[in-house]
């Protein structure tokens, strides 16, 4: 184990994998960077520096800057994938799926129903998520909850450098599109990671902290939050279940509704948009299947159904944060059934 | 007449040619008789492209599709019975019926799908293309493309990533003269598809689409290219669509003078024919062969689709993810 | 009144805007058809004939043919309502949203709250949805959930002929984007429409069936399975109330809770994707804000989590239809709380 | 020299020039201070293009920028004080302190938004070409686009529409040598932008983008057929950009000889200076004047961004609809 940022964890996978197979490639707008300058090679890694160092090792036939062309970026990694490379495309910002995202739904996600199982697509499509850095309306977004609608598509939105670095492994060696979404935010974020290769399986939740009156999901930068609002509720003896469901498609519902059997209370933090999101998504599932067990309302904190705006005093108020967490947890201990 | 095809396989080629006008004529009258659902897209008129071009192609090769796709299938070798079993949503079809003739696809053939997204095939095929260069397999990605498609910018942005990245890649141009029922002489404001493709960075060449020879040389040219490492290409073929944008498509964009026209005096088939006859490449009695050949099976092959299962509803919730 | 098909009503509609108001404009993919051919204009109205003598109306200048470029067609529309314009675009099949959704969600949507107000953007999208003509993977799909998701945007989904000319009024008119959603087996429905203008806001959802047993909410072709499920049900002495919410953003929730709050019971029918879709939307609403009034779990019925299939028999079990309707009551009927 | 200018016109161009360089040095400074949030794209090197061509238009034209937008801005006449609170992220900045450096916009002057995604622009000025066109006007639509963005899919269908309709639509491409880190001669297959739009179907001049003669020339010639109903042009404007891509980029794709060259030798204000007192168009003491002037206006305006106030969370929710 040693202490790296997230930044450094998803490195860590990248080159494991691109080390144990070949097949694995890079692809994107400056990760490596300086192609056509009058620079350094490995000028960049990514906008973020997360895939800093690659290009040195694996040369640009496996790391490859492209043009500023997203449709032909994600359909030439779904071609590849198709046909017997396993890409990681990164989307600089989810925000820019809207120039791409029919090479993502229509074709990646689709090839194996409609071609009858007899196609896979093992493809990563690595973006970054989340508001905070006052990046505005067009490079803060979190639109998870639009490729989470898609089938086919499978969609992992890590917290922390562990989780980073089992799910990006896991997210390469699937057989399936996956849409890895990194919350910019986190990137300096510090956490203990094995030096060696491992796995998470998509499709399980982690449960960050155990308490029994109210169950909040949360992910990605969320989860940071909930920990701060379970520790100011502990305070006032409330007890709270933290589940990270680390991916939304699939997603582990089965553990979130045994956590609700025992606490009767749920409380679900989404920094996506609150019309059909992932917090109602979630709400839906446990009103469906959970509904006998719950003892209150299901409260939902996520931002307002607005743009993300630049101004830090509004960009702050956008945000889901501790205080709202726990403004809606008091509010599921007040309401009794 | 330069080909570099020998005597087997012009007989392959015009079998493939023919094989593909009978499979459409057939679904043509399958589908106005009820048997077919959906949105189908005949290729009739265009055989001298396909086939022209997959006849340089190999399993290796990949090519990306349109929603007109039935003649790429054709050219690429897929199975005549399984298209028909998948055009008429059978389980043994060749997407086990999910597909349907606008999804079409067998990547064993590296046939990369008929694509319902009109732009879509291009980044998949320049995909290929960059697979077969990493992984050192000697094929070339091929993506089909209508004059109508010409403009989408998903074709745009193919063509330029091709050229940056000198990716063994050839863009196939076939000009029909429409799209839906808007002609290319307005949709393609340059007015020359092969002009522009070449302003992106690469050797184009354009063809009569009608004459399988021409085709063929072009495609000679371009997988030459393409397989020694040169970087893409590209080839507008001049087109003729002998039925509607799609079965039953009343067609009130285009005058009957002008498909009859077409029908009579472009017709790709009966150029091909007299172009071997006249030249003594190949005989009468081994077009006809072909010609009688080429109905069985397609007629087989809807015999066989007419009776063939259903999926079942068991088969809705199959192929999502790699793990159901 | 007279009796027309949901697509006369359309071209009702378009048409009256088109005579009141020489800013609105028609684009699209042969929104007239036959330009650069040998045969004649106005040759197609549209692939659904929806626009059909339009053109002879009023002309090329306001009739707009334009090359298959969705990105330019959202956006040109979009550039030209900012600028004096009120576009009316087609997007062919909403499935198409996937090579111009940036110029939809991220442009369109955004201007007004990106420019502090100064925007206003009066585009109206006009676009088809649903499954049920064996058109498979990308010409069936009921992507609303994707537009419901963004701020900025109004959805309207009508399910009749005469929701369909009033709404589409109201959207021409409005000051901001809407996505409007034709569902394309509803083209030959008809109905009975006033032969002059008449406005349906957006926002206000139509009560179609009152019954004090459950509440049905249920849009577009689903609108007319619920009935028969209602049928079937009456004839079993369950009586249903049928929320048709018409727009799906704004979305009426008053309404439906309202109906909740009688009822007790609510069952969703939605075509779209199950996950992060506007049933768990609605169900994510009533169980946060009329948790205590619910007798019962919520029902979503939906298609499942996979591509639309092309073969009818796989269609066919893929739509949702009034059987499964019948059963989801049934189900909520049995399950007291 | 051709320039259609006179003399005051030719003091307000210098003196926009002077303006832009002035606020981009400054808000440098107060970035790399930690006063502006965000990320911020200087426009310094490339004065002399936003101005150029804006030079011909009037409130009536409508321009679309790019994420480096604040030349833009600027040349169409923006307050640069309220500009500046936007930047800062204040209530009374030019969009309520919602849109900051990257959604800048004022639409009374023709500005239709600075726009954070690659591409984004061409689509809506041909937009506002066309609104332009059927509400006879008389205006025109501009799209600034990047060297990166011109492979971007949504310029080139925008470049096939504006010559299919015949818009009233300008596309100004600024190669400033870079997309982010990767250099256009990798980026542009064809390594030649001006001749690719031009293949599209529509006239073409590339000029040195440093130099403001130039590019007002061409953009004259362009926006008269514009005008006059020829339908759409476009500029290749080479330019230079001193700055890194962001305000604080390392910038090691590019050597920094290669940026002190550029700010020695290819100053577009050290130009224009020397040119119009070596032609004594103009004076010294004009050119100081403007100098002096801008400087005080930027610096004021930075002052009064300091001082404002921030939007208050009730703003967080209105501006989205119409309705709230
Ligand atoms: C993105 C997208 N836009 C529009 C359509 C509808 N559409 C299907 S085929 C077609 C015409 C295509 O024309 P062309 O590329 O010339 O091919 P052809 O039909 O002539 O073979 C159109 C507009 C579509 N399927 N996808
Ligand atoms: C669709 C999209 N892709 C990528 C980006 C990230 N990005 C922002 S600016 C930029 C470079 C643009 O280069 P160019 O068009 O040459 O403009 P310049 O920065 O040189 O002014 C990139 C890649 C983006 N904002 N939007
Ligand atoms: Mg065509
Ligand atoms: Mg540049």
């Amino acid at each position: 184990m040693t202490t790296v940022s997230m930044r450094d964890a998803l490195n860590q996978a990248m080159r494991e994998e691109m080390r144990r197979d070949e097949r694995v490639v890079l692809i994107g707008e400056d990760v490596s960077g300086g192609l056509g300058g009058t620079g350094e090679d490995d000028a960049m890694g990514g906008v973020f520096g997360v895939s800093q160092g690659l290009v040195s090792e694996f040369g640009r036939e496996r790391v490859i800057d492209t043009p500023i062309t997203e449709s032909a970026i994600m359909g030439m990694a779904a071609g590849a994938a198709m046909t017997g490379l396993r890409p990681i495309a990164e989307l600089m910002f989810i925000d820019f799926m809207g120039v791409c995202f029919d090479q993502i739904f229509n074709q990646a996600a689709k090839f194996r129903y409609m071609f009858g199982g007899k196609a896979a697509t093992p493809l990563v499509v690595r973006t970054t998520i989340g508001a905070g850095f006052r990046t505005a309306a067009q490079h803060s977004q979190s639109l998870y909850a639009l490729f989470a609608h898609i089938p086919g598509l499978k969609v992992v939105i890590p917290s922390n450098p562990y989780d980073a670095k089992g799910l990006l492994i896991d997210a390469i060696r699937d057989d399936d599109p996956v849409i890895f979404c990194e919350h910019k935010v986190l990137y300096d974020t510090m956490g203990d990671v094995p030096e060696e290769s491992y796995r998470i399986p998509m499709g399980e939740a982690n449960i960050v902290r155990s308490g029994t009156d109210v169950t909040i999901v949360a992910l990605a930068r969320m989860v940071g939050f909930a920990l701060e609002a379970a520790e100011l509720l502990a305070a006032k003896g409330v007890e709270s279940t933290i589940i990270d469901p680390r991916t939304i498609s699939p997603l582990d519902m089965e553990t979130i509704i045994e956590s609700v059997e025992e606490t009767g209370r749920l409380v679900v933090v989404d920094e996506g948009y609150p019309r059909c999101g992932l917090a109602s998504d979630i709400a839906g599932e446990v009103a469906e299947h959970a509904f006998g067990v719950l003892k209150a309302p299901i409260k939902r904190v996520t931002p307002p159904h607005t743009p993300v705006p630049f101004s830090p005093t509004l960009e702050d108020a956008y945000i889901p944060d501790a205080c709202r967490i726990v403004d809606a947890v008091q509010a599921t201990l007040k309401q009794e059934r | 007449m330069g080909t570099p095809l020998n005597h087997d396989e012009l007989i392959t080629a015009y079998g493939q040619m023919r094989t593909i006008r009978a499979f459409e004529e057939s679904v043509n009258e399958e589908f106005l008789d009820g048997n077919i659902p959906g949105f189908v897209h005949l290729y009739a008129g265009q055989e001298a492209i396909a086939v022209g071009v997959c006849a340089h192609l190999s399993d290796e090769d990949k090519i990306g599709s349109t929603h007109r796709g039935h003649g790429h299938c054709i050219a690429k070798g897929c199975d005549v019975r399984a298209m028909m079993l998948e055009i008429f949503g059978k389980k043994d079809g060749l997407c086990g019926g999910k597909g349907g003739s606008m999804h079409i696809a067998d990547l064993d053939r590296g046939m990369l799908g008929a694509n319902a997204i009109v732009g879509g095939a291009p980044p998949l095929a320049i995909g290929a293309a960059l697979a077969a260069k990493n992984l050192g397999t000697g094929g070339i990605g091929v993506a089909f493309i209508g004059d109508g498609a010409s403009n989408q910018g998903t074709t745009f942005e193919a063509l330029n990533m091709a050229v940056a990245l000198k990716l063994p890649a050839i863009f196939v141009f076939e000009n029909n003269g429409y799209g839906e029922g808007t002609g290319h002489d307005f949709a393609v404001g340059s007015g020359d598809i092969g002009a522009l493709a070449g302003a992106f960075g690469m050797p184009v060449t354009c063809v009569d689409g009608t004459d399988f020879f021409a085709v063929c040389e072009a495609m000679a040219d371009a997988v030459d290219r393409a397989r020694s490492g040169d970087g893409p290409g590209a080839i507008e073929a001049k087109a003729t669509r002998f039925y509607g944008h799609y079965v039953g498509d009343p067609e009130r964009y285009r005058s009957s003078i002008e498909v009859s026209e077409l029908r009579e005096h472009h017709d790709c088939l009966k150029i091909f024919r007299s172009r071997v006859l006249e030249s003594g490449l190949l005989t009468e009695n081994e077009l006809d062969d072909q010609d009688r050949e080429a109905v069985a099976e397609v007629d087989a092959a809807v015999l066989a689709a007419k009776a063939a299962s259903d999926p079942t509803s068991s088969d809705l919730i199959t192929d999502v993810y790699a793990g159901y």
